[in-house]
């Protein structure tokens, strides 16, 4: 069951009374969520991604703009009859109720066409507990519990009524990094066999990009980009984007377009065919920079970090915007550490270019923009 | 570690001094009544008259117990005191849980009708049972044109007749509504503020996932508010019980000094029954004070091991 | 989940006929919330309008068989006789008096204590502050005739000292605060024990601060116990110099033959009741605060 | 939870064991505050004329103790040295209140008004000073003018007491030791609407049958009223007893409470009877004195109240513009038998407290004497109170002869009631005062009110177990 935003926007009084000015939240934001797809909210804290996924459970109410479930537009129904599945940043656990009794308790609410008897119940709950593989603890109260386990039982809980859509507000910001890689892999597991319409809220890009079928990035209430974690990868519209995904981040330098080659420092790195000449910001990748006798580009040389399989290489340059340049190439380069300066050529599919006013992206050479939407 | 050591009895002798005037101040006002009041209690048919004038013996034993145990008056007390403690503790608790839950979930207004609710905690008593009593109680009673009170005439609107509250005659039960409802009407305010307390001071998340959960009203209230509030609900519980034994200052307030309606029974409490053993017998009244303290203590106890058993904490 | 598909029963419901019954539910439950709430309230309140209305009647009025809603003719004069006959401006500059004193001296105390209960270790710690407890529950009434004698043989009598110092030491705030300062993460003192700072500066600088709401909904409270005291009050004060407003109240209105002059009764009340109300519509947030942070410890 | 609860009991056992011990060898604590039990005797030379402050608790109003404020100069003329505080503590039981806890702890007043009840109370403590070696006393006295007299009372002065009242201070035990002296006595009267009776043709009742048989014409004659108001169920109960001859209480040690017998029995029926029929009601009833029907303008009225003389102004008929609406008069209450009337005697008599310093004693002596026997304090004291005087040579003084004469109906009936009081004055009886004769009087008031207002179908039996109760109670509070 699809789920379709329409120009939702949320708009909060500001909490000072003296300033009258209001905090938006949330603007126009339209994009549709497919059946069975596994979506990532993703961007930095205080974007409004928290905010919409409330407005989607119904816990918030939209200040315009509609929600629809498949064809049914639910923007003005209350959580209770939506059929939404909710896991909340801290579990929300009732702490006075055992991990079993948990479970049930949404079963009980059930009424109408939809009420069950006492062991289908049961039978349901051993069920979800079996799928997030908590079975064994029963019997035992949340606070006897570990944080992953607790994230289970949340997850259990949500999952029982078999709602139409799954919401997790940021699931793994709670745990230790070793469980969130797995708890990662649970509910990409849970998602897949479910097949229910799953969004998640995370503001780490790297946890987004893994398992999501989609990411939506966030920024001040305004959507940036929708797109496979891939090609919004590989294809940022503007520099916001870009700078927020990737691991380690993308590094930027001021630069500019001139007759066809994009010139930083002073050094023309790039012939960059199509762009007109102006003011830039020049965007690599780390694993955009090729270690060349005769690069393009001159660094100068701060440390090399060899990591095994590859190699990370942190210079300077004059024009650079980020701290540092991180470069990561093949270990099969062979960097003299002592070496004073490095040079580098650029892959151009690894590097953007974005206007210096507004941010947004110039495609160059074979580059096109992404298409928007799913 | 000798430094160490020898910091340590500093401290302590420090702590000694900070606690020295509460101390010195609880022997005198405290420990001593304590010791006095048992030496009174068993100090055979002690009074304090009789020692002054020399006429006490000096056996010491429970004589006094006994006496006080056996007198039909002290068992009404008992009995009066029981009964509205059982009356009024569940009845006030509960109104004031449902009252507290629905002005937590109401926002405009909830200031004022707070400030209002908590009106009676901030009267004078005795000032607020003429008030009561003037309310219940029937002008010129007797006479063939009796003015029948605010009260009653209430009730005329809805068509009942009036009823003998607390005038001669009227009866025990009438004169019990009175008192559990002048004691409730006493005891919101303060059971109504805690309650309140401990329901803003729940996590608003369970609310949500009840919410989420699509769980109707009643069972959010049954399942959800009912628990997590239990602390909260046995303390006023158990403060409930306590104040209930110490019942006395209504019964004054409404029917005046002979505790009692002319011609009913006597509506006095086992603090009253105290006070009037003052008058002349300290050794039965300190004897019932320990009995009424020994009371107050078994409950409070057995509440305690109940609340401990049911609350979550 | 047996089958892969999810039984969405929420989709056959007409969407439109959910959300109309959702609303109307909503506004029927508000209305009955408010319902509620104001008939309780109306019978909290009446007792506080039956008082100011009938201390504004005439005797005459106040014994109509029908008694009157609002006063046909308002008697100010009751007021002014309140005043003047009960000699209420001294009393309650006396009850003003004694609870400024006993509050600011039982306060110092209370803080006192409580720090030493919650910060410093002593042997006997636990077991003095559970005798502390256990007098919480000893009815009050016991301790009167032996306070009593105790005080005048102090020779206290009628004085304001003998309003004030028996009741210095209330074990119930002592308690409070204490829960309160438990509260004050340990750390904070032992870094001020090392950089130097002496128990009085910290229990300045740092405690008392941070327990202020706390240290004021106790005064109010406090003061609020010793504007209702009656007994004690009644039985160690004779003259008027040192009398408390509510002994004014109790006896003051009986003419000699007995009848009380219930209007002006009332007036007393209320001019009693007045100051009280005043102190909790502004101090009402600490005064909520206190009195329900006492219950969260249970 | 756990550890608290058990560090709590370890406490108040620890309470216990310690307070078992201190007891056990009767600790000093407030016993040693008694005043000094020395068989009163009086000091050789009389009055030292020393500087000596006494105090004085009674329950005067403001009107009275300006009274008292005019005459305490006159006596300082003889006595100038003794300086005379007083106060006032509210009621009657205010002052025994205030005093019994002011025994404990040995700071008692010199001199307080008093009840026969309360000097009971006081004599467990033995407290109150005996006051025969006084009266007899012939030690010399001269005071700052000069005169000479004797300390204790002439002979004619103690002539001069009104019987019924002097013998008052007698009723402590057999033997009767004076304890306390008269100061200002009230009695109970029969006040008529004396127009009501005139215009109905009226005779006014001399026993209880023709009070009965008046009652059933008035309320023929204004069905809606009450004839009569009996204020207080008390005294109605023990001045019946008095005037059936049928025992109320003894001062024999092991059986003071006597009053559950036939005779008693039978009277509270057929006033519960009358009651029943609306004939009478009473104070506590009726909810406030009764002179509030007797006095009421429209709605029920009473034509007849039994109450003290020292109401009297309150059964004053009201004016509508002026005139008054009845003539009030007085009479002495039904009897049993009319030849030997039998009227109840109230009013304060004051005592005086043994103290550490026997001049103190003297001192207060010397002042009670003045307030008993100086003929214009008595004088402006009743006409003040609207009491009777207890000495009969008040009646001789012409400012005192003059108020008399002014009594009316309609004005000045405090005048009457002094008038009736002083008729009266060989009706008095005195009911034996013991420790738990109050708790006698209140159980015989509350059986009263009970037995009035009972609708139950078995009136006979309802009337026995409310006898035993009242019984029970006083054995109860006396032992």
């Amino acid at each position: 069951m699809k789920i379709v935003l329409q120009n939702l926007t949320k708009v909060f009084p500001s909490r000072n009374k003296k300033s009258n000015e209001e905090v938006v939240a949330v603007s126009d934001l339209t994009f549709t969520i497919p059946d069975g797809k596994l979506v990532g909210l993703l961007g930095p804290s205080g974007c409004g991604k928290s905010t919409t996924l409330y407005m989607i459970s119904g816990l918030q109410k939209p200040t315009g703009g509609q929600i629809f479930f498949g064809e049914d537009d639910v923007t003005a129904l209350s959580p209770e009859n939506r059929g939404v599945g909710l896991v909340f940043q801290n579990y929300a656990l009732y702490p006075h109720m055992t991990v079993k009794q948990n479970i049930l308790f949404p079963l009980q609410n059930l009424k109408g066409a939809d009420k069950l008897d006492k062991n289908t119940m049961l039978e349901r709950a051993f069920e979800a507990a079996r799928l997030v593989q908590i079975d064994n603890l029963m019997d035992r109260k949340p606070s006897e519990l570990s944080g992953g386990q607790q994230q289970r039982v949340a997850i259990a809980r949500a999952l029982v009524k078999m709602p139409r859509v799954l919401l997790l507000d940021e699931p793994l910001s709670n745990l230790d990094a070793r469980l969130r890689l797995q708890t990662r892999e649970e509910i990409r597991r849970i998602q897949r066999e479910t097949g229910i319409t799953t969004i998640f809220v995370t503001h780490d890009q790297e946890e987004a990009m893994s398992i999501s079928d989609v990411i939506v990035v966030m920024k001040l209430g305004v959507v940036q980009q929708i797109g496979k974690p891939q090609t919004v990868y590989d294809n940022p519209v503007n520099l916001f984007v870009a700078k927020f995904l990737g691991t380690p981040p993308i590094n930027v330098f001021k630069a500019q377009v001139a007759n066809g080659k994009l010139v930083i420092n002073g050094e023309a790195v790039l012939d960059v065919p199509g762009a007109t000449d102006r003011e830039v910001f020049a965007a690599i990748r780390p694993e955009g920079f090729i270690p060349a006798e005769n690069g393009a580009m001159t660094c100068e040389l701060s440390s090399i970090e060899v990591m095994g399989r590859d190699v990370s290489i942190v210079s300077k340059n004059e024009a650079m915007l980020t701290p540092t340049i991180r470069s990561i190439v093949d270990a099969d380069y062979k960097i003299s550490a002592t070496a004073q300066n490095v040079k580098f050529d650029l892959k151009p599919h690894k590097v953007f270019i974005f206007d210096s006013e507004t941010e947004e992206r110039i495609y160059f050479g074979g580059q096109t923009a992404p298409e928007t939407g799913i | 570690m000798k430094k160490f050591l020898q910091k340590i009895r500093f401290e302590e002798w420090k702590a000694w001094i900070y606690l020295a005037p509460a101390v010195a101040l609880l022997l005198v006002f405290t420990v001593w009544p304590i010791i006095n009041t048992l030496r009174m209690a068993f100090w055979e048919d002690y009074s304090i008259m009789k020692e002054l004038g020399g006429t006490l013996g000096n056996e010491f034993g429970i004589k006094n117990f006994e006496k006080v145990i056996k007198y039909q008056g002290f068992i009404d007390c008992l009995k009066n005191t029981m009964l509205l403690t059982v009356l009024t503790v569940p009845i006030s608790t509960i109104l004031a849980l449902v009252i507290a839950v629905c002005l937590n979930a109401i926002k405009p207004f909830q200031r004022f009708l707070q400030t209002i609710f908590f009106l009676p905690y901030v009267t004078n008593s005795i000032a607020i049972g003429m008030v009561f009593e003037a309310m219940f109680n029937i002008v010129g009673f007797g006479t063939n044109n009796p003015s029948f009170g605010i009260i009653n005439n209430i009730l005329g609107v809805f068509g009942a007749d009036p009823i003998n509250w607390i005038n001669a005659g009227s009866g025990y039960w009438q004169n019990i509504a009175v008192l559990v409802i002048y004691i409730v009407w006493n005891a919101l305010p303060f059971k109504i503020l805690i309650l309140l307390g401990g329901l803003q001071s729940v996590n608003k998340q369970y609310y949500d996932a009840a919410k989420i959960d699509s769980t109707p009203r009643l069972r959010v209230f049954t399942k959800i508010t009912v628990p997590l509030l239990s602390p909260m609900i046995a303390y006023v519980v158990i403060t409930g019980f306590i104040g209930g034994f110490k019942e006395y200052s209504s019964i004054v307030g409404i029917f005046g000094d002979d505790m009692q309606a002319v011609g009913g029974e006597s509506l006095n409490t086992m603090v009253g029954y105290i006070y009037d053993a003052l008058g002349n017998q300290e050794g039965r009244a300190s004897a019932a004070a320990l009995i009424l303290f020994a009371i107050i203590f078994v409950v409070t106890m057995i509440n305690m091991y109940v609340s401990k058993k049911k609350t979550h904490y | 989940m047996a089958d892969k598909k999810i039984m969405t029963t929420m989709h056959e419901k007409d969407m439109q006929k959910v959300t109309v019954t959702q609303k109307i539910t909503k506004v029927i439950v508000q209305f009955l919330l408010y319902a509620f709430l104001c008939t309780m309230a109306l019978i909290i309140v009446f007792p506080f309008y039956w008082m100011i209305i009938s201390s504004l009647k005439s005797t005459v009025e106040y014994r109509l068989p029908i008694p009157t809603l609002f006063p046909q003719e308002i008697m100010w004069g009751n007021y002014i006789e309140a005043f003047t006959a009960a000699n209420l401006g001294k009393l309650f500059m006396n009850t003003v008096y004694v609870g400024v004193v006993s509050t600011i001296l039982s306060l110092v105390i209370t803080v006192l204590s409580a720090f030493a209960f919650a910060r410093l270790e002593f042997k006997g710690k636990n077991a003095l502050f559970a005798a502390l407890l256990a007098t919480m529950m000893i009815p009050g009434e016991l301790f009167t005739i032996t306070n009593y004698v105790t005080v005048t043989k102090f020779g206290w009598l009628d004085s304001y000292t003998v309003l004030i110092v028996p009741f210095l030491v209330s074990v119930f705030y002592i308690y409070l605060l204490r829960q309160n300062f438990l509260q004050i993460p340990n750390e904070l003192y032992l870094a001020a024990k090392v950089d130097g700072t002496t128990d009085l500066k910290y229990l300045w600088k740092v405690m008392i601060p941070l327990s202020l709401p706390n240290l004021i909904s106790i005064t109010i409270l406090k003061m609020m116990g010793a504007w209702n005291s009656y007994v004690w009050p009644r039985l160690v004060t004779s003259t008027d110099d040192y009398r408390l407003i509510t002994n004014g109240l109790r006896d003051a209105f009986t003419d000699m033959s007995g009848q009380a002059n219930i209007p002006v009764q009332m007036a007393a009340v209320t001019v009693v009741s007045i100051p009280l109300f005043l102190v909790f519509i502004f101090l009402r947030k600490y005064i909520m605060k206190g009195v329900s942070r006492s219950g969260i410890k249970g | 939870m756990k550890k608290r609860i058990i560090s709590l009991l370890l406490v108040l056992s620890m309470i216990f064991i310690a307070t078992a011990m201190v007891s056990c060898n009767g600790g000093e604590g407030a016993g040693e505050g008694n005043t000094g039990k020395v068989a009163y005797e009086v000091p050789a030379e009389g009055y030292d004329g020393s500087a000596v402050t006494i105090t004085f608790y009674h329950s005067m109003g403001q009107k009275l103790q300006d009274v008292l404020n005019t005459y305490i100069p006159e006596f300082n003329k003889l006595y100038p040295n003794i300086t005379v505080e007083h106060s006032s503590m509210g009621n009657y039981d205010g002052v025994r209140d205030q005093i019994k806890t002011a025994l404990t702890a040995g700071n008692q007043p010199n001199i307080a008004y008093c009840y026969p009840d309360h000097v009971a109370l006081y004599n467990v403590a033995k407290a109150v000073v005996p006051l025969d070696s006084f009266i007899e006393s012939t030690i010399p006295v001269t005071d700052a003018t000069g005169t000479e007299s004797v300390l204790g009372f002439t002979a004619e002065q103690i002539a001069d007491f009104i019987p019924g009242y002097y013998q008052e201070g007698a009723a402590f035990d057999e033997a009767g030791t004076m304890y306390t002296l008269p100061m200002s006595k009230s009695t109970e009267a029969l006040y008529y609407n004396k127009t009501f009776f005139e215009k109905n043709g009226l005779s006014l009742p001399t026993t209880w049958e023709e009070m009965g048989k008046l009652c059933e014409q008035i309320k023929a004659i204004d069905p809606d009223c009450v004839p009569l108001g009996y204020d207080s169920e008390a005294n109605w109960f023990i001045t019946m007893c008095e005037q059936y001859g049928s025992d109320y209480t003894s001062l024999n040690e092991d059986e003071h409470f006597l009053f559950d017998n036939e005779t008693n029995r039978g009277f509270v029926k057929t006033f519960r009877e009358w009651y029943q029929k609306g004939y009478v009601t009473t104070e506590e009833i009726y909810g406030s004195y009764t002179s509030g029907l007797f006095t009421a303008t429209e709605g029920q009225k009473c034509y007849m109240v039994i109450g003290s003389t020292g109401g009297a102004s309150y059964q004053q008929p009201p004016q509508v513009d002026g005139n008054p609406l009845f003539e009030t008069a007085m009479a002495t209450p039904p009897q049993v038998n009319p030849a030997a009337p039998k009227v109840i005697s109230q009013g304060p008599s004051v005592c005086i407290f043994k103290d550490t310093n026997p001049q103190e004693v003297v001192a207060s002596w010397l002042f009670v004497k003045f307030l008993t026997t100086n003929v214009e304090f008595q004088a402006s004291f009743s006409m003040a109170s609207g009491y009777a005087p207890v000495i009969k040579s008040v009646q001789s003084n012409p400012v005192y002869q003059q108020w008399l004469d002014a009594a009316n109906g309609y004005t000045n009936l405090t005048a009457m009631s002094v008038k009736l009081a002083l008729a009266q004055s060989d009706a008095y009886f005195v009911s034996p005062a013991f420790n738990g004769s109050s708790e006698a009087r209140d159980q015989v008031g509350t059986l009263m009110q009970d037995a009035l207002v009972s609708t139950d179908a078995d009136i006979d039996a309802t009337i026995k177990k409310l006898f035993e109760k009242a019984v029970a109670e006083c054995e109860y509070a006396a032992d």
